[in-house]
């Protein structure tokens, strides 16, 4: 950190890394479920198109102020996550907002985005966005439990808050994955609600709610949001593998492993239908409830 | 240093491209002809892997796909979800009864031109027109949207009174249809 | 099946007075009877006879005759047998009872002859509108409805309809265009 | 004379002038209590110092007055609000009735909660906490609407807290022959083990029964909701608090010198816990702004409890700093509803909808304060939240932070269904006559708001005068991590650093606020709420859009086989214990809580009389 | 004032709807408390334009009445066609005909597995059974010329034979889709998400069934055994050899396994019709159209389709016209009154998926 000019310049890079992988995994993703399903798919590229085609919409509608600023809420989020979150051990490529990664702070501020969403949502005046709203919501109470627990019982074993603490002990102990495999499965089958892919996919589900809260949003306002799922997506991605894995020392390491990470809540999407809300919740309060119990137990024995 | 018109070429170009690489169908089966759409959409056909892709509200939609005849009750919501589109939008006519009636020429409930009452950019004709048709149609649009010649957006936009007018011929007055996007 | 027709024919006709019947090969038997007992004929036939399933319900416009013909149309799955329940009324003041307490489905069927026929069914609730919307004039499914007429007055014609000429020349035009690309990738 | 007497002086003064002369006019009423309130908190903020301590007599019995250091920052609290709800209350109770009653009320409840907090002997304390009391109980039943669910429950619990105080304290005076708190705390040594027990107990139960701490919360949604709004600000944000404040010296100073005392404060830690996670629950179920913001108070009161049960100097801190930012948040919340009642008639989620664009400062305060309750960063309640957790894992409390930590996410249903039931969703032509709530509503609710991001940012604010107190307490201050202006530090030594963050955060929000506003500025256009992709079909005009009953159904289907019946059956059981006492007291009395109070002053003053020939 | 229950549209315009159609949901929390069908959007009037059309141009709009299925309306009103007239049909038609017939059920049913789970978020399958059912289209293309509208089996017969070799392309197309079956299987009726969406779902017992009218696959989901195909045999049905399977749970569930079995016998039954297939003419040759009159009479014919009983009534008046087609579908009377009752008390997220399960197909309902 020599100076503020290089700071800006790489927390940029960052930013932009997170978009691009983000948007490639996006677009690997509808091109393993294309091939699946039995068809060739679009291009991994194709998610690119996309967002630069919402970007190139030429009008655009808001419902007022909140409506209009929802998408900005959730870009704080996904960037304030990404800046946290560090992405290699060493952090020199890389910089962030170094505050040691505080988990207690990153589990709230990666809520501060879906909150400011939800409340553009609600100000469409949009039944389907409230019930999608309503569900999203409900579901966060649903898999943040067992995730919590996993990273409350992480953060007790090695007294520690901070993540790059945890990275740091990985170096020595090795993955957490193998010494905390409570912590880990708990954290990971909370994951697959993190990601909504199906059977959590219940915010925006088409057969029922037309997409649900962005059922008002198009152009601009689809595009900022549909780039901060992506940062999102890398910063979630990066968490866990900073978290369980050890982080990684390069990029290259980096993208083997959240893609690993990322295949988990892909491969389990494409074969399941989705969940009713409740069902959704009871799944997070059935066993990653119980793994998350082992972990603590885990954590207190040891 | 920069020629602004041929920067603006160039803008339009890349602009173009990722629209004409990008088709967001509105999901809305008018008519018969939505049957033909999962098997175009699906593995066979496949229209994915040239960007077509299925889009839930209008607002997230390029494309409103009328696939068939439409019914005068059906008229009025197809005008009301096109005017929720966003620009630049694109208006493909599916089927024979969209061009000139089909086999409905003498229905006292269906419309018989589409083109007079929304600005058409592709015909597929047929009865009903095969997936493959469907994709040919697609990139004719492809293919217009290139060229910049897809502005049926902007027709909409300048003739709107004549438009409306003829949508005002058929539904008569008592149908409440708000004017929300002009 | 004879037995059985001859059986049902005594039942009815012991029960319900004016009842004239008309047998047909197979498993098919018409009765012609009153507009007013229609409810309790078909209950009795649902309730003791066991012709549990309303098939249908159709109606024919004998605008020659100034009368609409009802077709109620029952099913046994015992006997089966289909039991065709005929009546007619006029056409500008029949009244048809109302049987959607014996049947649920009957209610939909009512309420599309009242939209279609203009027929006015007794202790009706539905909405006013089934298939139209702000249709005013003539029910359509009059005979007397001219609806090439209608037709003509209300829509715009693209022109060549008559001969069919601009499909013609669309198609010729259409042979002299190259093939897209992608078709001819992927077409198979 | 003392400045602290002066103080009593111009509230009593206050108080009967407002009563007397504002019958004469409204504005000198307002006038009256305006002053007072100023004038008061002019002379605390600037004149009082937590050093001076005098000492009379009265009946024999020495009282002793002196504001502590702990004292100090409850009472910061108390005429911070004091005066900014003063200012909100005058334009928002315009034309109710019996306001000179309402605002002499007003100035004796906080001359009642300033007394609390002075008040080094128990006698004084007691009287006071007596007269608070009452005067919260007549606000409960001001509107001559309710009362005998809500201001009878309210009374009962108030007097069965009285009783157990008072118990107690009969017990210390006859054992120790001296009311004085610090006698009784350097004497607690000499007290028998039963009595060890059962004192700090006795206390607690009168203290719970105010900070409303399950199983004793009944009172409060009916007593919340049933007194005017301008109150319940001062009640939930301030009165409340003081069963904190005592609370915080019984936990901390007697508590501590029970031999196995540590299950003490892991039940009450554990009460708290639990109290914050039903309390949450029935919030999200309550379709009245003003029930919900009740049980989120009980429930806010419950994290509060949690802090300073554990009683960890970080936990403390929290439960502390907690307590402020309840006070200012729950308030402003409360505040808004009052507005957003006086502007539209109704405090139903399920009847008024879309206010945000003819309320839009409301929004504002409403929005703010609710981040603060939700505790997202950067604004304050996130510092206190963060510390909680912090103090909780650093005592090693495994499972109540679980329990926390679901509350606290379920928070969030609740905080969403606040903003969303009253100001977005459809914008019906019912409400279209809306406007702003006056200035001088509306001022305060920012000022409020604007608090909530200061002490966000700097928390160090608030946190000195919270270490100055704890320091009275007996924690020794090691570092200076306690009065850091913008950093937070856990027991592990983590730190957040908050200036940094609010300013990314920020630098983000408006980065992004400002490509969506102008990329197509011209081709954004604003439409209204009628104008949604219903599915092509067009809204008819008597139809409601807007999804508001049953707004968290699917969650309560899940956690239903859970909690529910559990819950259930608490509460009938609860109810069914509670009506029995109604009866009962009804049998013995004439059933009217003001007739019962009157009772109760007597037999204190008896028994004061009486004491020698008792004991 | 306001009602206090939140109004959802399901379509027109909807990814969830199956077809061009409206249900006005009345909501409280996320429980429907009201449901009311809103048709029209399709309405063509076929029926009045076949009253201006004669015998055979009438046929050509036959087969528009229900897209997805469309051989049953052709079957439906060549039968009538020939009751009315006495007309008789060769024997080798009525096999063709009974193949035609169970393609399109199969077809159909292909289009069902990915309705149905479409509705549920499972789109992997709709990929998979929409993209097979292109198989099924190819041996319509081949046979008839057109891969959705086939105008094949008409008045007196079917409209041409089998091409060479057409049998063993069926058969072999049979045998892939059963394995195929069997993957859809794995994939749908073992999958535990699928079971906790479905059972006890959408509910439709023995008496609202009765109460209802309610045909097909619904009803012998909830335990009734009853098929037209085995009630008022048609065509050589009665000489083939298949079972009609039922299912007492009444619900989504049950519904969908009564399907997946009748998929497997309507490819038992293909195998038989080939194997069992005579030779001889396919055509009893009709008179010139437009001079072609009928007796005056009525008659009404039904077939099994896959959403069950679809009827149809034709009156004659011995001119060149139809004096009335009337055709009843399965959907008009599963989606308007059973579905409005069906989706009281459900949960907005099954709405989808119980419409798919109650075969609703709204073109059917409007004509």
């Amino acid at each position: 950190m020599e100076s503020v000019g290089y700071y800006i310049l790489g927390v940029i890079v960052t930013i932009i890394v997170a978009f691009m992988v983000g948007m490639t995994y996006m677009g690997l993703s509808r091109k393993i479920t294309a091939r699946v399903q039995n068809r060739k798919g679009p291009p991994f590229y194709q998610n690119f198109i996309d967002a630069f085609k919402l970007a190139s919409k030429e009008t655009a509608i808001h419902h007022g102020f909140m409506h209009h600023a929802g998408p900005a809420f959730l870009m704080v989020a996904s960037i304030m996550s990404v800046l946290i979150i560090p992405v290699l051990n060493d952090g020199k490529w890389f910089p962030n907002l170094n505050f040691d990664g505080d988990l207690i702070f990153l589990l709230y501020i990666m809520v501060f985005g879906p909150l400011g969403m939800a409340l553009g949502a609600g100000q469409t005046g949009n039944p389907n966005s409230a019930i999608g709203v309503t569900r999203g919501l409900s579901q966060m109470v649903g898999f943040e439990i067992p995730w919590v627990m996993a990273l409350v019982a992480l953060m007790m074993q090695y007294q520690t808050t901070s993540l790059v603490d945890l990275m740091a002990v990985q170096q020595t102990t090795g993955w957490l994955m193998f010494s905390s495999p409570f912590a880990f499965l708990a954290a990971v089958l909370a994951m697959l609600g993190m990601f909504r892919y199906s059977p959590f996919d219940i915010v925006g589900a088409p057969t029922e709610l037309a997409s649900g809260p962005v059922s008002e949003n198009g152009g601009k306002y689809l595009f900022t949001m549909m780039s901060s799922g992506s940062i999102f997506a890398f910063a979630k991605l990066t968490l866990y593998v900073d978290l369980f894995m050890g982080g990684a020392d390069n990029l290259i390491e980096l993208l083997i492993k959240t893609f690993t990470i990322y295949l988990i809540p892909m491969l389990y999407g494409m074969v399941s239908p989705r969940y009713r809300t409740e069902q959704a919740i009871r799944y997070f309060w059935g066993w990653p409830l119980f793994f998350g119990f082992l972990a603590l137990v885990h954590a207190m024995v040891f | 240093m920069i020629n602004d018109k041929n920067s603006q070429k160039i803008a339009d170009f890349i602009k173009n491209w990722a629209r004409k690489h990008s088709i967001w169908v509105l999901a809305y089966g008018t008519g018969c002809g939505a049957i033909e759409i999962p098997p175009t959409m699906t593995s066979r056909y496949d229209a994915e892997r040239l960007g077509v892709r299925g889009a839930a509200t209008p607002r997230q939609a390029d494309v409103l796909l009328i696939t068939g005849y439409l019914t005068t009750k059906t008229l009025k919501r197809v005008i009301r979800v096109y005017e929720q589109m966003q620009d630049p939008k694109y208006v493909i006519g599916f089927g024979s009864c969209t061009i000139n009636g089909g086999m409905y020429y003498d229905s006292y409930n269906t419309i018989k031109v589409l083109d007079k009452y929304l600005p058409v950019d592709v015909y597929i004709n047929g009865c009903m027109p095969r997936p493959e048709a469907v994709l040919a149609g697609f990139g004719k649009l492809q293919q217009l949207i290139a060229e910049g010649k897809a502005n049926g957006a902007q027709k909409y936009k300048d003739d709107h009174e004549y438009y409306r007018g003829n949508l005002r011929k058929i539904i008569g007055n008592k149908y409440e249809m708000p004017l929300y996007n002009w | 099946m004879k037995e059985i027709k001859a059986d049902l024919i005594s039942k009815i006709k012991a029960s319900f007075d004016n009842v004239t019947e008309k047998d047909y090969d197979g498993n098919r038997l018409d009765f012609h009877v009153e507009t007013r007992i229609i409810p309790q004929i078909l209950t009795y036939l649902k309730v003791n006879l066991g012709y549990i399933h309303l098939s249908h319900i159709s109606c024919v416009d004998w605008l020659e005759d100034g009368e609409f013909e009802i077709v109620y149309i029952v099913w046994s799955p015992e006997d089966k047998l289909k039991v065709f329940i005929k009546t007619r009324i006029d056409r500008e003041t029949g009244v048809l009872p109302n049987i959607d307490m014996i049947w649920r489905q009957a209610n939909t069927y009512e309420r599309e002859l009242k939209e279609m026929f203009g027929i006015e069914v007794d202790g009706l609730v539905a909405a006013d509108e089934f298939l139209l919307e702000d249709w005013e004039g003539l029910p359509p499914m009059r005979r007397d409805f001219d609806t090439e007429a209608y037709a003509d007055e209300t829509f715009w014609h693209r022109p060549g309809r008559e001969d069919a000429m601009d499909v013609r020349e669309a198609i010729i035009e259409r042979s002299r265009e190259e093939i897209p690309d992608f078709a001819k990738k992927y077409s198979r | 004379m003392e400045t602290i007497l002066t103080i009593f002086i111009i509230f009593i003064a206050g108080a009967t002038g407002t009563y007397f002369l504002g019958k004469l006019s409204g504005i000198l009423r307002s006038v009256i209590f305006i002053t007072t309130l100023l004038v008061t908190s002019w002379l605390f903020f600037t004149a009082v110092s937590p050093d001076v301590i005098i000492e009379f007599e009265i009946m024999g019995i020495l009282m002793s007055w002196g504001l502590t250091p702990l004292a100090y920052v409850f009472a910061i609290i108390v005429f911070g609000l004091a005066i900014i709800i003063g200012i909100y209350a005058i334009k928002a109770m315009e034309g109710q009735r019996s306001l000179n009653f309402f605002f002499a009320n007003f100035l004796l409840s906080v001359m009642a909660m300033f007394g609390i907090l002075i008040s080094n002997d128990l006698i004084s304390f007691f009287i006071f906490w007596e007269i608070m009391s009452w005067s919260s109980y007549f606000m409960v039943v001001l509107n001559h609407k309710d009362v005998q669910r809500s201001g009878i429950t309210y009374i009962i619990f108030c007097v069965i807290g009285a009783y157990a105080m008072m118990m107690a304290i009969m017990i210390i005076y006859s054992y120790s022959g001296s009311v004085m708190i610090g006698d009784f705390i350097s004497n607690f040594h000499a007290f028998s083990l039963g009595m060890k027990w059962l004192l700090p107990i006795l206390l607690l139960i009168g203290f719970a029964s105010k900070a409303a701490l399950m199983p004793l919360h009944v009172w409060a949604p009916g007593a919340y909701s049933n007194s005017p709004m301008s109150y319940t600000a001062l009640f939930s944000g301030a009165l409340s608090k003081m069963g904190v404040y005592g609370m915080v010296i019984v936990m901390i100073m007697i508590v501590q010198q029970i031999p196995d005392g540590y299950w003490i404060k892991e039940v009450i830690a554990w009460l708290g816990g639990i109290t914050s996670a039903i309390g949450t629950l029935w919030a999200i179920k309550q379709d009245d702004a003003k029930r919900m913001l009740a049980y989120s108070s009980v429930a806010q009161l419950g994290y509060i409890i949690v802090g300073v049960a554990i009683g960890t100097p970080l936990a403390m801190m929290s439960g502390l700093f907690l307590a402020v930012m309840h006070g200012i948040f729950k308030s402003t919340l409360f505040m808004v509803v009052g507005a957003i009642e006086r502007q539209t008639g109704t405090s139903n989620f399920t009847e008024v909808t879309g206010l945000i664009r003819k309320m839009p400062w409301t929004f504002l305060a409403a929005l703010m304060s609710i981040i603060a309750l939700a505790g997202i960063p950067p604004l304050g309640g996130f510092i206190g939240k963060w510390m909680l957790y912090e103090s909780l894992m650093g005592s090693n409390h495994y499972l109540l932070i679980i329990v926390i930590f679901f509350s606290s996410t379920a928070a969030f249903l609740y905080c969403y269904k606040f903003l969303f039931g009253f100001f977005l969703g459809q914008e019906e032509k019912e409400w279209s006559h809306v406007k702003e709530a006056p200035a001088m509503m509306v001022v305060p609710m920012i000022i409020m708001a604007i608090l909530t991001f200061v002490l966000g940012v700097f928390p160090g604010l608030i946190l000195k005068p919270i270490n100055d107190g704890m320091q009275f307490l007996g924690y020794v201050s090691t570092d200076n991590r306690f009065w850091e202006m913008s950093t937070i530090f856990n027991d592990w030594g983590n730190q957040v650093v908050m200036e940094p963050i609010v300013y990314t955060i920020f630098a983000i929000f408006l980065f992004f606020l400002i490509f969506l506003t102008l990329k197509g500025y011209k081709n954004t256009r604003y439409v209204t709420t009628k104008d949604i992709s219903s599915s092509g079909e067009i809204p008819r005009e008597d139809e409601n859009l807007t999804f508001i009953t049953g707004f968290m159904q699917p969650f309560f289907r899940a956690v239903a086989p859970v909690m529910k019946r559990q819950i259930d059956k608490y509460y009938t059981s609860f109810g069914k214990g509670l009506e029995a006492l109604f009866d009962f007291t009804r049998r013995i009395y004439t059933g009217n809580g003001q007739t019962y109070a009157l009772y109760f002053v007597i037999f204190v003053i008896l028994l004061l009389m009486f004491r020698d020939s008792l004991f | 004032m306001r009602e206090k229950a939140t109004t959802l549209y399901i379509g027109p315009q909807h990814p969830g709807i199956t077809g061009n159609m409206m249900v006005r949901l009345k909501i409280e929390g996320d429980t429907i408390v009201k449901a009311t069908t809103e048709v029209g959007y399709l309405h063509r009037a076929f029926e009045k334009l076949q009253e201006k059309r004669n015998w055979l141009q009438s046929f050509t709009l036959m087969c528009r009445f229900c897209v997805p299925e469309t051989d049953p309306m052709e079957e439906l009103y060549a039968r009538a066609v020939e009751t009315i007239e006495g007309r008789e049909v060769p024997e080798r038609a009525k096999y063709i005909r009974v193949m035609v017939l169970e393609l399109a059920r199969l077809a159909s049913f292909m289009l069902w597995y990915g309705g149905q789970n479409g509705s549920l978020g499972l789109y992997t399958m709709g990929q998979w059974s929409v993209g097979d059912r292109n198989y099924i289209l190819d041996l319509f293309e081949e046979l008839t010329g057109g891969r959705v509208y086939h105008m094949y089996i008409w008045p007196g017969g079917v409209r041409r034979d089998l091409p060479k070799g057409f049998e063993q392309k069926v058969l072999k197309t049979m045998d892939y889709l059963e394995k195929r079956l069997d993957d859809y299987d794995d994939l749908m009726f073992d999958n535990a998400i699928f079971k906790k969406r479905t059972k006890g779902v959408g509910i439709v017992d023995k008496e609202t069934a009765i109460e209802h009218g309610v045909v097909g696959p619904v009803l012998r989901g909830c335990g009734i055994r009853s098929d037209i195909r085995i009630d008022d045999p048609y065509e050589v049905y009665d000489k083939l050899d298949f079972i009609v399977p039922t299912q007492e749970g009444a619900d989504i569930w049950a519904r969908a396994l009564v399907r997946r079995q009748e998929a497997r016998q309507s490819i038992r039954i293909i195998r038989q019709v080939i194997d069992m297939m005579p030779g001889g003419p396919v055509y009893n040759k009709i008179p010139n159209p437009q001079k072609w009159t009928l007796p005056k009479g009525d008659a009404y014919v039904r077939v099994e389709s896959v959403r069950g009983e679809v009827g149809l009534y034709a009156a004659s008046d011995g001119g060149l016209n139809p004096r009335r087609i009337h055709v009843r579908g399965a959907a008009y009377v599963h989606a308007i009154t059973l579905l409005e009752d069906v989706l009281v008390g459900e949960n907005i997220a099954d709405v989808s998926a119980i419409m798919n399960s109650l075969g609703t197909c709204p073109p059917e309902i409007e004509r």
